[in-house]
Formats: structure tokens, sequence, C-alpha cells
């Protein structure tokens, strides 16, 4: 048909890169043992998909590049081969295998190395969903490319409004690009100290007509001349493609190559699984048909419905499902209850189960009265035991290598715990949606996925000292996760209280309690309090100087135990014996907090064996 | 190192159909006559290279893929048709070369003898089947390729002078229909731009290029304008067995409108639109294929896309009663006449194969 | 074969089996030839006649009678054969059996396109009982189909009450409504899905009556009205309106009653315009398709 | 959203359309209540929003090479207001804002550069949005007059600003009414008002029209204020402004200056855009107010007399015939029921948001309708509330027909003849309502009510900008509608009504009662529009 002509008369063959895998172990403990590639996506491979689209955008030459559980990817290429699968008949795929690349970049190098491409290619990273027809803007760099020399990729974008759930607050980003949509500014928002970023001059200089993008969601698909590889290779600090992108920004003059961007629209869709959360929006997008002709294999009135419900998965009566997608074959008991949830095929809910904003892997086992709530990611194969409680945890079904004891949970379910460079990593894991909280919350457009900006948002207008209290837990949360000098972060919690012209008692207190409050919003164990307590033990060296300053710490201390129940009372404890062992409370300070204290308050009864000792350690003296 | 999997498709037989359906998939943008030569060469490949016997074994090779298609593509009306009416024409053939050779007719029966249906077997092995299929195959494709020129050519006597025509998106028949008949007499064209706007302009923009007066106007203003429209001329995507119509979505509510201003509502469709299957309006599954929401509501309408569900469904269902004619190639009939034109092109026993 | 024997015959058919008036008396008329005392083609057809006559004296419909046997005779009788008349009797029995035989299953044919009309949650209006539509309904409740029924009581003789019963054993939601609500519950039901005594040449159709009021009340709610009937009810009349029925439709034993006006019709006509699909054992027919296959049937 | 802007809103009652809109109309409300702070805010905020018009416009003009500085100047326009207080806005608001303001600033370039006309893209007008929330909170803060004559001060160079460049993107504006001079009604005979934005920018300078009544007219012909009840009071409004700002000249009859006043501004606004049937009646009636009047008493009486004339003009006419009538439609909504509705009218957002808060459960199913998707505002302002909704075009109708169980729609005015004349495509949904006979409510309050009478959606009619059809943000590819070449045989229409016919529609809610359309001349005998 005319495409086939077309290629005829194009000449050179289209061809394209995957790249298989994703560095991140985002998808642990799944990716353990199935590649992220082969993560079912409303019951089909992702890989599946991404070929579709391929195929259908005219592509005729897959390279897919694998680094991880290579076997079962080329066993399923083959089988949906031979079951000839469409993209299987005029696409032809090889399957690169390195195990030695540890990332994105890794791979371009590799491939370089290999020399397998011939002229400008397509590359995708992991995950991608889209429908984008490839040929106009392979022609459209192929043209930019005539025009100027220094041309090497084109990156496509596509217009997604703030807050919609296809849009991830990952690629939450600023791009300036000339009238001929070149590149010249290109930022990722989410990094941004404060929400405010500087512009340089040159990029006005540069050309007469700039204009700033924010509204964009990052399709994961560009279009590269053949000379991006080599790039790669000269330039081994490039892990990924925003690397790439930002060291070509940064010394354009040197590499003197520069970067397009193209803006797909109408009805072309373009998604992509980066993280639990894009999984779970890609799903309902596709669901919806956004990537249409791109859809799942489902029957018409399943789009009624706004579950998923896969082949020969039976749904009782009495079964409260919202929200979720089932995979094949899922056997489900009595008055189940299941919410913004993926179940995967072959899974076993017993009775009264209930699985809230979570992933339960393949052919799990999950008995009578288990509550499995907050992103906590099931594995394969695992077996939960009857009324266990799971929150935001990860566990799979074979042993780890370092396990301590209370992290086996039954014969077929390991807590995984993730090494502290990974702890990072997963704090900042994008959580699933709860679609309920998001058709409740009336936003205005402003609301964006992650929670704490929707607290403010919403909130209408607070008094000085409130908004102080916010002010301050930014700045910690943002100083610990980027972790910047407490220095810094004294200076901008000083300047903001200047703007609210607060007290210096009321700071130490909200200072104190901002800090409780941040461990409070995560409460993942004693080991990761300490390590925030003495992360910021310069700002409390800071405020802690004299003895009132210990009684606004304590108030706070009093504050936070009484408003919040989850202080269990070892909590109130450990907090005053490290206060106390730093020594940023002295004996007295803590004991005559003590003796005021209303002895009917729930904690204070916790507290006074504390206060005991203390009291002996006098005496001894 | 670049490890290539050479596996064999196994089911080789059916690779052929699969590369069909592949294509019809690739290239749903391309109209539904490129399908129905497709189809045609496909059948003929099928004949000439597959390994048949007798007319009974080439009919199962085609019901079965018909199956396959009917499966993977369930929209997919025009080669299942062409497959369908490949069915008639083998036993045609088989009949006349066996009248040939014994001399006695086997004229097909009156449903009064049932039982005397398929007294034929079709299992006798005739040489010269195949050559003559071929043949019948070759002319049928001629005539595909000039059904088009006979539809628009019958243009004139449908459209007169300073008539005002109405028409919804593009139909590459319409166009021409339109075309061949500006050669002849002076009108005025009203396009809607339907739901997939770029067509509308695309066909609207044409039509001006051939220097016919063209207004285009959204699919909103047609009731207003209906007055002084004086006919209503549409492509159909299928027509249904009871001589309703499967559209393009929106046509319901324009043929409701022509309806209310008694506006003449015709329909131009090739032979091999017309499907043997009678469905009602409340049969969900055969109408109701959804396209992309980008097309009602744009994907950067920000949140509120998390809330709201949004339908975009490609077809309407015409009713007959709504439908004044139906062009086709052999010239016009009414909508109750199609399942006359049905049993000319099929076999009853073939209609849900 | 005494008019006696011939009447009992046909009753005990009807009585004891569950078929309709139809094959009944065509296998009535099958007895007749089988035990008939003549000894020629000419006394034969007499034979036939007057049962047929019999028949229609019966308290059943005659519609349905007539255009069975009417079909049958000219079906067995094709090509006269000119052979003695023991060999003409044989071929005669052999193909009324071939008749026989095909009609029985007609009726699947039927219930198997008609069947497919029932998606899930769609709500049917019937009128009186008809077997097809019986099946029809047990066939979709078989595939698991969630589906309503609303039946019509039918008066006189209440057999919509009939239906309902066989509903009731085979599990089927239904609704026992009066004639006269019809028009109430049309705007709630999704299509109309009746049988017929017998199918004229016009398309329309003859039916218990309170079949056209339903149609009428169909078509102004532009809701699908489907006829369900076998072949063989297919007869060559062109009833121009109510009052052109032949009175032995419109009448039990009409003869014995003079004033028409007192006495209630027993049956209605259904013009094609109010018909939407006619589903037989032929395939599925549009109105105007009857005509044309009746043409090809008789000429 | 807080408690005191969503009361101020209610206050307003009948916000029209587009968000741009809503935020003018938020202006004009206001105005009404003469607290002087806050009319200098509003007029703050209907500057950078002129003020960046004025930008594309001089873009189309000229060559966009000076845009950035431009953005500069008018981003420092805005922030004005806001940074004043320096205790009234926390720290992060302000940083917030300043980041929005930079993208919208930003945007606005994008917009320029890309000739993508008014229309502003997503996230600028949630910039703007919330800009004018925070300006408005600030304002309730500031009652210290003094920093807000200076900031008058600041505004009224850039209102100059506007005029100039009005005038100067004159030709830009031209090319676009070319397009149809008059040449559609050739083939179809059809006594249209042409459709020329032209005349409102020639009239900008002329004396004795009240500011108020341009920028109204900028307004209405920008579509900005859509929707008959939002122009109508707008409108009034504006009226309101006028009545309090005019002085008499001495020896002249104030009455009679005013009407004279008037007649320029209405011929004006006339103009701009035909003046919907809403409006002609406020403003009969108003004119009857005002000869009622004896001209013996001083004045401010007069004044008196008038503005409260037009606030229970408002509240009478429009905010309590709302209630009424969403008290009636409130009995028709039954638990379990989908309600299909077109486009977006205030009247029908506020019927189905308070049959919501009295705990009915409905589904809503929203049919845009191209090239005005006004659908997508009324979706946004109904998933806002929390209402389930769905969507179509209007060629999915018959897709979700068969599921609706009532359709609720508004109108532009009820004819005499009991036709219904409502955005275009509304006889189409009734259509097929009518096809798959399910009833049709149509709600309109009675001061909507038209002498007129009409069988046909052609003989009275407004056309619309034709370019809109030509916006092609939502297509694949630019549309070919666009090449230079056979401009004669082409033309566009884009009619804003259609009138449909009486037996189509099942009732008409008024709040007087529910009565068949038939009933219309009946309603205005009993309640004459003129008196």
């Amino acid at each position: 048909m005319y495409n086939k002509n077309e290629i005829i008369h194009k000449g050179n063959i289209v061809q394209a890169v995957v790249v298989a895998d994703e560095f991140e172990d985002k998808f642990i403990p799944i990716t353990n043992e199935v590649p992220m590639s082969l993560l079912p996506l409303l019951n089909k491979p992702l890989l599946d998909y991404t070929l579709e689209f391929l195929y259908l955008g005219g592509v005729e030459e897959t390279f897919l590049f694998c680094c991880s559980q290579v076997d079962m990817i080329k066993e399923y290429i083959r089988k949906s081969i031979e079951a000839s699968a469409a993209w299987s008949l005029n696409m032809k795929i090889h399957i690169l295998v390195s195990e030695s690349c540890r990332s994105f970049g890794d791979c371009l190098r590799d491939l370089d190395a290999k020399g397998l491409l011939r002229g400008d290619f397509i590359l995708l990273e992991p995950g991608v969903v889209s429908n984008i027809n490839l040929r106009p803007i392979l022609k459209k760099h192929k043209e930019v490319v005539k025009k100027d020399k220094g041309a090497v990729i084109t990156i496509v974008y596509q217009k997604a409004g703030v807050g919609q759930i296809g849009r991830s607050a990952e690629d939450d980003i600023v791009v300036a690009v000339d009238h001929n949509n070149r590149v010249l500014y290109h930022k990722k928002t989410r990094l941004l100290e404060d929400k405010r970023i500087k512009l340089p001059v040159e990029i006005f200089l540069l050309s007469d007509e700039v204009s700033m993008l924010h509204n964009l969601k990052d399709a994961h698909i560009a279009v590269c001349s053949s000379s991006v590889l080599p790039i790669f290779s000269d330039n081994f600090d490039f892990q990924t493609r925003d690397d790439f992108i930002k060291g070509l920004l940064m010394n354009e003059e040197i590499m003197g190559s520069t970067i397009y961007l193209h803006l797909i629209r109408g009805s072309q869709y373009g998604g992509a699984v980066t993280n639990w959360q894009n999984y779970q929006a890609v799903s309902w997008e596709l669901k919806d048909r956004w990537a249409y002709p791109l859809v799942p294999s489902l029957k018409e009135n399943n789009l009624l419905k706004d579950n998923v419900i896969g082949n020969g998965t039976i749904v009782p009566h009495d079964a409260n499902i919202s929200r979720c997608v089932i995979g094949n074959n899922v056997v489900l008991g009595k008055n189940i209850n299941l919410e913004d949830s993926f179940i995967m095929s072959n899974c076993k809910l017993e009775d009264n189960v209930t699985i809230n904003l979570s992933v339960i892997g393949n052919s799990c086992t999950i008995r009578k009265g288990s509550k499995i709530i907050e992103n906590t990611v099931l594995g394969n194969g695992v077996n939960i035991d009857q009324n266990t409680i799971l929150k935001n945890q990860l566990i799979q079904a074979t042993k780890p290598d370092f396990c301590e004891k209370e992290d086996i949970l039954g014969q077929y379910a390991f807590r995984l715990k993730p090494d502290e460079d990974e702890d990072e990593i997963l704090q900042k894991l994008p959580r699933l949606h709860n679609m309920k909280e998001s058709i409740e919350t009336s936003d205005d457009g402003f609301s964006d996925s992650d929670d704490e900006n929707l607290s403010y948002t919403q909130s209408p207008v607070l008094d000085d000292t409130k908004l102080f209290f916010t002010e301050v837990i930014d700045s910690l949360t943002r100083g610990f996760e980027d972790d910047l000098q407490c220095d810094n972060l004294i200076l901008e919690i000083n300047s903001s209280r200047y703007a609210y012209n607060i007290s210096v008692k009321e700071v130490n207190f909200n200072v104190i309690k901002a800090i409780l409050h941040m461990y409070l919003r995560q409460p993942t164990g004693q080991r990761y309090f300490s390590q925030l307590l003495s992360y910021f033990s310069p700002i409390l060296k800071n405020y802690i100087r004299n003895e009132s300053a210990m009684q606004d710490c304590l108030q706070a201390i009093e504050d936070v135990a009484i408003t919040n129940e989850e202080l269990k009372e070892n909590w109130i404890v450990f907090i005053l014996n490290w206060f106390y062992n730093e020594n940023y409370l002295s004996e007295e300070s803590i004991s005559n907090w003590g003796r005021n204290l209303d002895q009917s308050a729930k904690f204070s009864v916790q507290v006074k064996p504390f206060l005991k000792w203390l009291e002996e350690a006098d005496e001894e003296e | 190192m670049a490890t290539n999997i050479e596996v064999e498709h196994n089911n080789e037989d059916t690779l052929d159909v699969m590369q069909l359906i592949s294509d019809i998939k690739h290239s749903q943008l391309i109209n539904s006559y490129n399908t129905a030569t497709r189809t045609v060469d496909f059948l003929k490949s099928l004949i000439s290279e597959q390994e048949w016997t007798t007319a009974q074994e080439l009919m199962d090779l085609v019901k079965k893929r018909m199956k396959i298609i009917s499966t993977s593509l369930p929209y997919e009306v025009v080669s299942l048709n062409i497959l369908r009416h490949s069915l008639k024409l083998i036993r045609e053939e088989y009949r006349s070369i066996l009248k040939k050779k014994k001399g006695e007719d086997l004229s097909p029966p009156q449903f009064v003898t049932p039982d005397y249906r398929e007294v034929l077997d079709y299992s006798e092995t005739l040489p010269d089947l195949k050559a003559r299929l071929l043949d019948q195959l070759t002319e049928y494709k001629v005539e595909m390729e000039t059904s088009c020129e006979n539809i628009a050519n019958q243009a004139s006597e449908h459209i007169h002078t300073n008539e005002t025509v109405l028409t919804v998106g593009r139909s590459h028949t319409v166009e021409r229909f339109l075309i061949s008949a500006a050669k002849k007499t002076t009108f005025e064209v009203i396009v809607a731009e339907s739901s997939n706007i770029l067509e509308g302009h695309t066909m609207a923009n044409n039509l001006a290029e051939a220097d016919i007066g063209t207004t285009l106007i959204p699919d909103t203003n047609v009731f207003a304008l209906m007055p002084r429209v004086n006919k209503v001329i549409i492509g159909t995507d299928t027509v249904m067995a009871n001589g309703g119509l499967r559209a393009q979505a929106g046509l319901y509510v324009v043929a409701l409108a022509a309806q209310h201003y008694s506006v003449p509502f015709m329909a131009l469709a090739h032979m091999y639109k017309f499907t043997p299957v009678y469905v009602g309006p409340h049969d969900k599954t055969t109408f109701d294929l959804l396209g992309s929401p980008a097309d009602v509501l744009p994907y950067s309408s920000g949140p509120m896309l998390n809330k709201v569900k949004v339908f975009n469904p490609v077809f309407d269902y015409i009713p007959p009663e709504l439908v004044t004619l139906i062009i086709t190639q052999q010239g016009g009939n009414a909508p109750s006449y199609v399942y006359r034109i049905l049993t000319e092109l099929y076999v009853q026993e073939d209609y849900d194969a | 074969m005494e008019g006696e024997e011939i009447s009992k015959y046909f009753l005990k058919i009807i009585e004891h089996e569950d078929v309709s008036v139809g094959i009944a008396a065509i296998r009535t008329l099958m007895e007749i030839i089988n035990k008939t005392a003549s000894t020629t083609v000419q006394g034969l057809d007499e034979n036939i006649k007057d049962g047929i006559s019999i028949m229609k004296r019966s308290h059943y419909p005659v519609a349905a009678i007539d255009s069975g046997c009417e079909l049958f005779v000219r079906f067995i009788t094709l090509t006269r054969l000119d052979t003695h008349f023991e060999e003409c009797k044989r071929i005669m029995l052999k193909r009324g059996n071939l008749y026989l035989k095909h009609h029985n299953r007609s009726r699947n044919t039927i219930v198997t396109s008609a069947s497919k009309l029932i998606g899930d949650g769609v709500r049917i209006l019937t009128h009186s009982r008809s077997r097809v539509v019986l099946q029809t309904l047990r066939e979709a409740a078989k595939q698991k189909r969630k589906f309503e029924v609303y039946v019509t009581i039918s008066e006189p003789d209440k057999s919509g009450l009939e239906l309902c019963k066989q509903l009731e054993i085979d599990g089927i939601p239904h609704v026992a409504i009066l004639d006269s609500s019809v028009g109430y519950i049309m705007e709630q039901i999704d299509f109309v899905m009746i049988g017929a005594e017998c199918v004229v040449e016009s398309g329309g159709v003859v039916n218990k009556i309170g079949s056209y009021t339903m149609a009428v009340c169909a078509r102004e709610m532009n809701k699908p009205f489907y006829v369900l009937t076998e072949s063989f009810k297919f007869s060559r009349l062109f009833p121009l309106g109510q009052q052109d029925l032949p009175l032995e439709y419109k009448y039990d034993n009409y003869s014995n009653s003079t004033d028409f006006k007192k006495v209630h019709p027993l049956v209605d006509y259904t013009p094609p315009s109010f018909i939407t699909l006619l589903f037989t054992d032929i395939g599925i027919l549009t109105p105007s398709a009857v005509s044309d296959e009746l043409i090809k049937l008789y000429l | 959203m807080d408690k005191k802007k969503q009361s101020k809103e209610e206050k307003v009652g009948a916000d029209g359309l587009t968000k741009k809109e809503r935020r003018a109309l938020k202006v004009q409300a206001r105005q009404t209540d003469d607290n002087k702070a806050e009319q200098k805010n509003i007029r703050q905020h209907s500057v950078p929003k002129n003020g960046e018009k004025s930008e594309i416009n001089q873009n189309m003009a000229e060559k966009g090479s000076e845009n950035v500085t431009e953005n500069g100047v008018i981003v420092e326009e805005v922030k004005v207001p806001l940074d004043k207080p320096e205790s009234g806005l926390s720290m992060k608001e302000k940083r917030k804002l300043e980041w929005e303001k930079k993208l919208a600033s930003v945007k606005n370039e994008n917009n320029i550069e890309t000739k993508c006309d008014q229309q502003l893209s997503k996230s600028e007008q949630k910039a703007k949005r919330r800009e004018i929330q925070e300006a408005q909170r600030l304002a309730k803060k500031n009652t210290v007059t003094k920093n807000t004559e200076e900031l008058n001060s600041k505004i009224s160079p850039e209102n100059k600003k506007i005029d100039s460049a009005a005038t100067k993107s004159f030709p830009a504006k031209h090319t676009c009414s070319k397009r149809f001079d008059g040449s559609i009604l050739s083939p179809l005979q059809m006594p249209f008002r042409d459709y020329k934005p032209v005349e409102l920018y020639d009239s900008v300078c002329l004396p004795n029209i009240h500011p108020a009544f341009i920028e109204l007219g900028v307004q209405y012909s920008s579509k900005t204020i859509l929707g008959s009840n939002a122009r109508c009071i707008s409108l009034l409004c504006a009226l309101s402004r006028l009545v309090k700002d005019l002085r008499t000249p001495p020896e002249q009859e104030f009455s009679r200056y005013l009407e004279l006043v008037l007649q320029k501004s209405t011929s004006y606004l006339q103009k701009c855009r035909p003046m919907s049937v809403s409006m002609t009646n406020a403003l009969k009636l108003f004119k009857s107010q005002l000869t009622q009047i004896d001209s013996n008493i001083p004045d401010e009486d007069i004044k008196k007399k008038l503005l409260d004339f037009i606030d229970t003009f408002i509240h009478d006419e429009i905010l309590t015939a709302g209630k009424a009538i969403s008290l009636k439609v409130l009995e028709k909504i039954s638990n379990g029921d989908i309600i299909l509705i077109y486009g977006c009218s205030s009247l029908i957002k506020r019927i189905l948001i308070e049959a919501f808060e009295s705990k009915k459960q409905f589904k809503v199913i929203v049919v845009d309708n191209r090239p005005l998707t006004e659908g997508v505002e009324m979706l946004r302002r109904l998933t806002k509330a929390g209402i389930d909704c769905t969507c179509v075009s209007i060629n999915g109708l018959r897709y979700v027909m068969a599921s609706v169980t009532k359709i609720v729609l508004g109108a532009h005015s009820l004819l005499t003849n009991g036709y219904v004349m409502s955005r275009a495509g509304t006889s189409l949904i009734a259509l097929a309502a009518k096809a798959f006979n399910r009833p049709v409510l149509v709600c309109c309050e009675t001061y909507k009510f038209s002498e007129r009478v009409q069988a046909d959606s052609l003989v009275y009619n407004e056309i619309g900008d034709p370019d809109i059809l030509l916006k092609d943000d939502t297509l694949n590819n630019p549309s070919p509608m666009k090449s230079r070449s056979k401009k004669r045989r082409r033309k566009f229409l884009n009619l804003l009504y259609d009138v449909t016919p009486a037996f189509l529609i099942t009732a008409v809610v008024t709040e007087l009662a529910i009565l068949p359309c038939t009933s219309v001349p009946v309603v205005l005998r009993v309640k004459p529009i003129e008196i």
C-alpha cells in the first residue's frame, strides 16, 4: 500500500532503538522476577504496546536493547512472532544484549560500538505507549538538519495540563524554544529550589522570538541523527537522556550540536510508563482510548465500567471494587474491597481482603482478612498470611541476600529493605493517585498530584504563623531531600520569619514542630528518624540556644505528641532521650517541664518513666 | 552481539491473511477502495498459490480466513464481503462447469424444496476451475475499478442547476460524484466539517479547488441550513441488509434533520459495502467502536480529564426509514430493495460465515 | 377416513403434543393420504379438501390451518406424476415427510437467528402466546442473557397467561400486563417480538387480535417490531385492511352467526409498514422480501 | 476558591461562559457595590488583559521583535497591585504568583509567536485567574485609599496604550473580515448582519462613550463575555457605572441627557456585537423607567432611583427567577437520572449544582459544540462541583441518547410563536431526543421572552467569527482551508443561533410555571416587556 511505496522511494529504511530497561529499580520487587518491559499493562505486556506503536508508526527495523532477564524477553519475542502478532510481520526485530550496561547512556555507547545504525533513528526510552505517526517527525527532522547542520536530536513532547494524572510530577518541565522550535533552555522544575527559574539572558539575545513552554509532557520519544551515539561515547558522564540534553545546552559551542522540539497535536498521544504513577495513568488513558487505534484487547462494554477485569476472572456480587485493573484468572473471595489497585494475573484473594493503592504481582495468594494499603508492592508469587496488615512496603517471594528477622513475613514473603542509597529513591517514589480523593478535591487546576501541594492549594488564607510553619516544613523537606547545606536552610527560615514577623519563641517552636512533622509524614522507623535529626542537628544547634528555647522545644514536642497518636510512646521517649543525649535539652529544663505537665495527658504517662530515670540520675550524682 | 530472532511463523498457511489484516489495520486512513482491491489480490494469490483440489476445499480455505478476519477486525466489512462474494463465484463456476460436463440443470433451488439444498457437495475435482475463477476475479476487479466512475456518472441525474447539496465529512466517492456533476451543472455545496474535522476541511478544500462553490459549516449549523438544502449526499461505511446504514458518526442527526425538512437523503455505496447483517440499533457490539477522546476534548484540558468520561463513537446507525436512496454502480435503489441485491451478491448460507 | 376420525386425530395431535396448528393440520393430511380409501388421484384430492374443511371447523385459528395446508398440498403435488396411483401416493408421502422434517427443524433456525437480538438487559414486549417466541426466549436464557419479558394477557382466551406459566417454569423474569396497557409499557421496552398465524403477500401478518395496536404504538415510539414465523405460514392473501380479512379467519365458526358487529374478531392484520423485520427459517426478511418469496413459491 | 469569593459569585449569580468572561463578570460585580478600593483593583485586572490583547494585535501588525521587552512591561504592570502591602500577602503566595506571571507572560509570547488569536492557553488562564483571586483577596485587605490612588495613577497610561494599540492593530484585524464580504449570502440568500469586528476600534476614541461601555464592547466582540444572562448583567453593571459617573451639563435635563448618551453607547455596542434579546429587553425596561421618573427631583435622587432599579432588575428578573426555575426543575429531576445538557448555560449550571447539593443522585452528559467549545467550560465547572460528568461531541449523540432520561437546555430567547432561539445545535439535540422520545425541558427566564416571530433560523441570526473554524489546535495537521488559492469559491459560515420548532420541546420552565412552548404569548400578555 502507499506506505510501502513511500518506503521504497525514501530509499533507506526507518530504524528504531528501544532500551528495554530502566536502571533505577523503580518497579522492584516485581522487576526482580520479570523485566520491566514485560510488565503487564491492562493484561498485555508493556513491550507489546511499544512494538505495536513502532510498527503502526511506520518503523521497519527495531533494535531491542536489553540488559537483564534477556531470555524472558527473547522467549516472549519468539512466541509472539510465532503467533504472528501484527508487528512481527513488517518489522524486523533484533535483540541486543549486554549485561554490562548500567545506564541508558551505557546502552547507547554500546550501540555506538556495534555500529548497527545507519542514518537517523528513533530512540525510545523504556515503557513507551503511544500512537504517534513517526514519519512526519522524521521528515521534519531531516529538513531541520538540512537547515541546521548542528541539529542532532528532536525530542517529542505533548501538551498536557498541570494536575492531569497523565503528567507525573517527574516530567514537570520548562522549555524555551525559538521560532523554529530549537530548544534554548530545558529544565526539570521538580529539582528546583523554590519555584523560581533563572533564565540566562543569552537565550533572548540568541533569537528574536522566544517562547517558553511549561504545560508539557515528555513522550520519551526522540528522533536522533547518527551523530548522537558518538556524542554519548565521547562523554562518559552522560547517563540519561536528560544529561545528554543538559550537556548539549550547557556547552553548545563546544559540541556545536543543537536540540529541537516537536509538539505532537490532535489525537496523537505519547505516554510512557516510568514509575508506578504513570503506570496507573497510562493504564487509564489506554482504557479511555487516548492511544487509539492502539487499544487494549477489551470488550467494548468494559469502557463503561471504571474497572478493567481480565478474562476468566469472576467478580462476586458482594465485591466492592473501584478503579482497579484485575488480571486474568484471578480468584476473588467474599466481600473483597479493592481501590485504585492493580492485581495481576492468577492471583488468589481470600475473603475480606482489603487492597488499596497497591500493586499485587502475578500469582500471589492473600489469605483471609489481610489489609494491603498505601503503595505496597507485592512481587510475583508472594504469599501473605491471614490478617496481615502491610502499609507502604515492598514484599517479594524470594529471600533477599541480607534480611533481618522481622523482615520475614512468611515462607514466600520477605520485606525488602532497600540499602541506604536506594532509600532515597524509595522515599521519592511517586505514588499511585488516589482517584477518589482527586474526584472529591475540587481542584482549580492548581492541585498537583503530590499531596503536600494539595494541602496548601486547597487551604484558604492561613494566618501568618501557619503559613510560616508550612513554609518551614517545605524548606526542610526540600533541604533534606536534595540535601542542601543546613546553613542555607537556616537563612531561608529566617528570611521567611522576617516576612511574617514571627517572634523568636514561635520560630523555635515551629522549627522543632516542623522537624517532628517531617518524621510523622513518613513514619518509617527509628533509623530514618535519627538520620533526620542528625541531619538537622546544625539547625537545632542554631535555634535551641538557651533555657527558654529549650522550653519552646519541649512545648513543640508536647504539642506534637498530643496532636498525633502515631507518635507512639517509645517515640516520645526516644525523642526526649535523643535531645537529652545530644544535650540540646538540659536535665532541669526537661524535669521542670515534666513537673508542670498536666498528668491527664495521654503521653505524660508515657514520659513518666523517662522523667523518673532522670531524677534518679540526679540523685546518683 | 545482535541476536536476530529467526523464527518461522509456524502457522504458515494463514500468514497471508495476517498480512492482509495488518495492512488493513496499518492503513486505516486509506479508503475502503484500496482495501477492496487489496483483498481481491489476496484472494487471487490464495487461489493460485494455496493447496486445494476441490471447490469444497477452496471454500473451506476462504471461510477459514473469513473467520480469522472477522475475529481480529470486528469492524471490517469490505474484505469480508468480497470473500463472501467469492464463495458465490466459486459455487457458480462449479455448477456451470458441471453443467457443461453433464448437461443437466442444477439451477439454485427454491426454498420450498429445502432438502435439495446443497445437493452438490462440490467435491469433484475440476481442473479448469482455478483458471476460470482467476478470470472471474480479474473481471471483478476491473468492474470495481470502473464502479467509482459509474457512480460518478450518475451524478447529473441527481443534481440539477442551482441546487444546494449538503455533505458531511469526506468520502472519495462523494467527492468524485460532485466533481463530475460540476462538469455539467453549477450548484452550491455545503460541507459540514464532521467529527473528523480535518477530513471535512480537506473535502471542502478539494471541492473548492474543483471550482465548486463550497461553504464550510460546523456540524451544529446543519439544522439551521437544512431548509435551504435540496439534497443530502453522503458516503457510507456499510449498507446493512435491512437498508440501514452504518456511517460516520454524526450522520444520524443530519438524517433526522433531513427527514424533518423532508430533504432527500442519499448514500453512495459500492457493491462491496453491502453486508448481509441485520442488526437493530440496540445491538451494541457492531456500532460502538470508540475513537480517541482527543477529537472531543483536547489532551491539554488539564485535571478535569481525571474525572470526565469522554466518548467519541466512530459510527452511527441510520435506520432505513431515514434513507431515501442508495446509489450503487448499478443505479439507485430504495433501502427496501437491499435484500435483493444481497441475494444477487451472496448465497444465503454464507451470510453468517 | 371419516370426518369424525379426522377431527379427532387432528385434535389429538394438538392437545397431546406441543406443535403449532399448522404442523398438526399437515400431519393430519398425511394421515388422510395414508388411510385414504379412494384409488384415484382425484379422489385423494377430494379427501384432502374435505379434511381441510373439517379441520377448519375445529376451534383452532383457521388462518394457520389454511396457510399450512395450502402450502403442503402445493408442495406434495408439485409435479403430477402420471404413474399409477400407489406409486404417486408413495411419492407424495415421501415428500410429505421431507416437508415435515424440514419444518420441524425450521423453528430452530428461526430461534438461533432471533435469539441474537436479545442482548443483556433488554426489555421485550410480546403478545399472546407463540411457540417460536417462547423458544427464542428460552434459547436466550440458556445463553445466560439477562433480560425481561412483558406479556400481554391477550383476551379473550388469556393465552398470554399460558406463556407466563411457561416462562415461570424456565425462570425467565416476566410481567403480565393488560392488553390495554400496551401504550403505557411501550416507553420502557426495547423492542416488540411476536409470532404470527399467517404472513400475507403484502408482507404484513395476521395474528391474534391486539397485534395491530401494539404495532401502531411501537411505530409511534420508534421501537423495532419483530415478527417470528415459519415459512409454511406464508399464504397468498392480500388484505387491504381489517375489513378485507376473510371472515373465517376473523370469527370462530362464522357460518352460524349472522351479525358480526356483536362478535369479537379473533385476529387482526398488521400492515407491512409497521414491521421492522421478519425472522423466518428461510432467513431474515424485510416485509418487502416476503412477497418476493411468495412469488418464487407460487409462480 | 474561598467562601468569600463563592458568595461574591453567587451575588453575581449567572456568571456567563468562558473563564475569561467570568473574570470580567467578577469585575463588573465589584463595580456594583461602590467600594472604591475594589473598583480600583478591578481596573487593575482589566488592564493586563487588554494590555496583552494590545500586544497580540500589535504583533499582528508589526514584527514580533520587541515582544520580550514588552512582556517585561506588562508583567511589571500586573505585579504592581500585588506587591503593595507587604503584610497582606505571604511570601509563598507571592513567589507562586511571580512564577505564574512569568509563565503567563511567557505563554503570552508563545501565543503571539504562534500567531494564535486571543485564545489564551490553559496555564495562562489559570495564572490569570489566580492573579485576580489574589488581587481581590488583597483588595479586601487594603481599604487604604492612599495606595489605591497611586495605583490608579499607574493605570491611566496603560489605558492610553490600549487605545493606541487597538487603532494600530486595525489592519491586522481587517483581513479576517475580508474573508466573506457578503459573498456567502449569494447562494443561499440570507439577510445576515455581516461580522465586522473592525468598527469597534473606530469607536474606541469616541469622546462621549463611557469607558465601561468601551470595555464592554471589546469584551462582547471578543466573546470574552458570552451567554445572554452574562451579557445582560454586564450591560446593566456598565449602565450603573454610567449613571453613577454621569455629570449633567448645565441647562440640560438629566434623563434627557442620559437617554442621549445611552443612545450613542448602545449603538456602539450594537456595532461590536448584535444585542441579545435579554439586553434589548432590559434596556427597554430601563428606558421606560427613565421616562417615568419626573424630571423635577434632583439628579442624585434620580440616579439613586435608577441604580436601585438596576439592582432590583438583576436581582428579581435574573437571580430570583433563576432560583425559582432551578426549584421547578429540581422537582423534575429524580434519582438515577441521566441528564443531557448542551453547551454552557449559566442557568443550567446553577440548576445542576443546586440539584447536586440537594443530594439528588444523577449523572450529566455534556454535549460539546465546536467551534465555541463552551461544553468544555461547563464540564470544568460541573466536575469542580463534584458532579459525575460524561462528554460527547454533537456527533456522538446517538451513542448516548439511548441511556439519557431527560434533556435540559438553556435558551437565548423564546419567540412568540413558541419556537426557541438558542445556541446553534440545540435543535439537533431536540431532534435526536424526539427520535428517542425523551423529554426535553428548556429553561428560560421570562425576561428573555421576545415579541419576535420566526419560523426558521435564517431570517434572523448572527454570524460568528469564521476564523474559529480554522482554529486547528485540535487537528493533527493544519487545515488545508488556510491555503490561499481559490478563495473566491471557498466560504465559511458559522451561525451562532438556531431556532428549534415548538413541537420538539416538551416544556419550557420559567419562573412563573412549567408550560408548553405554545403558551409563550400568554406569558407575554400577562407580563408585558414594555411598560
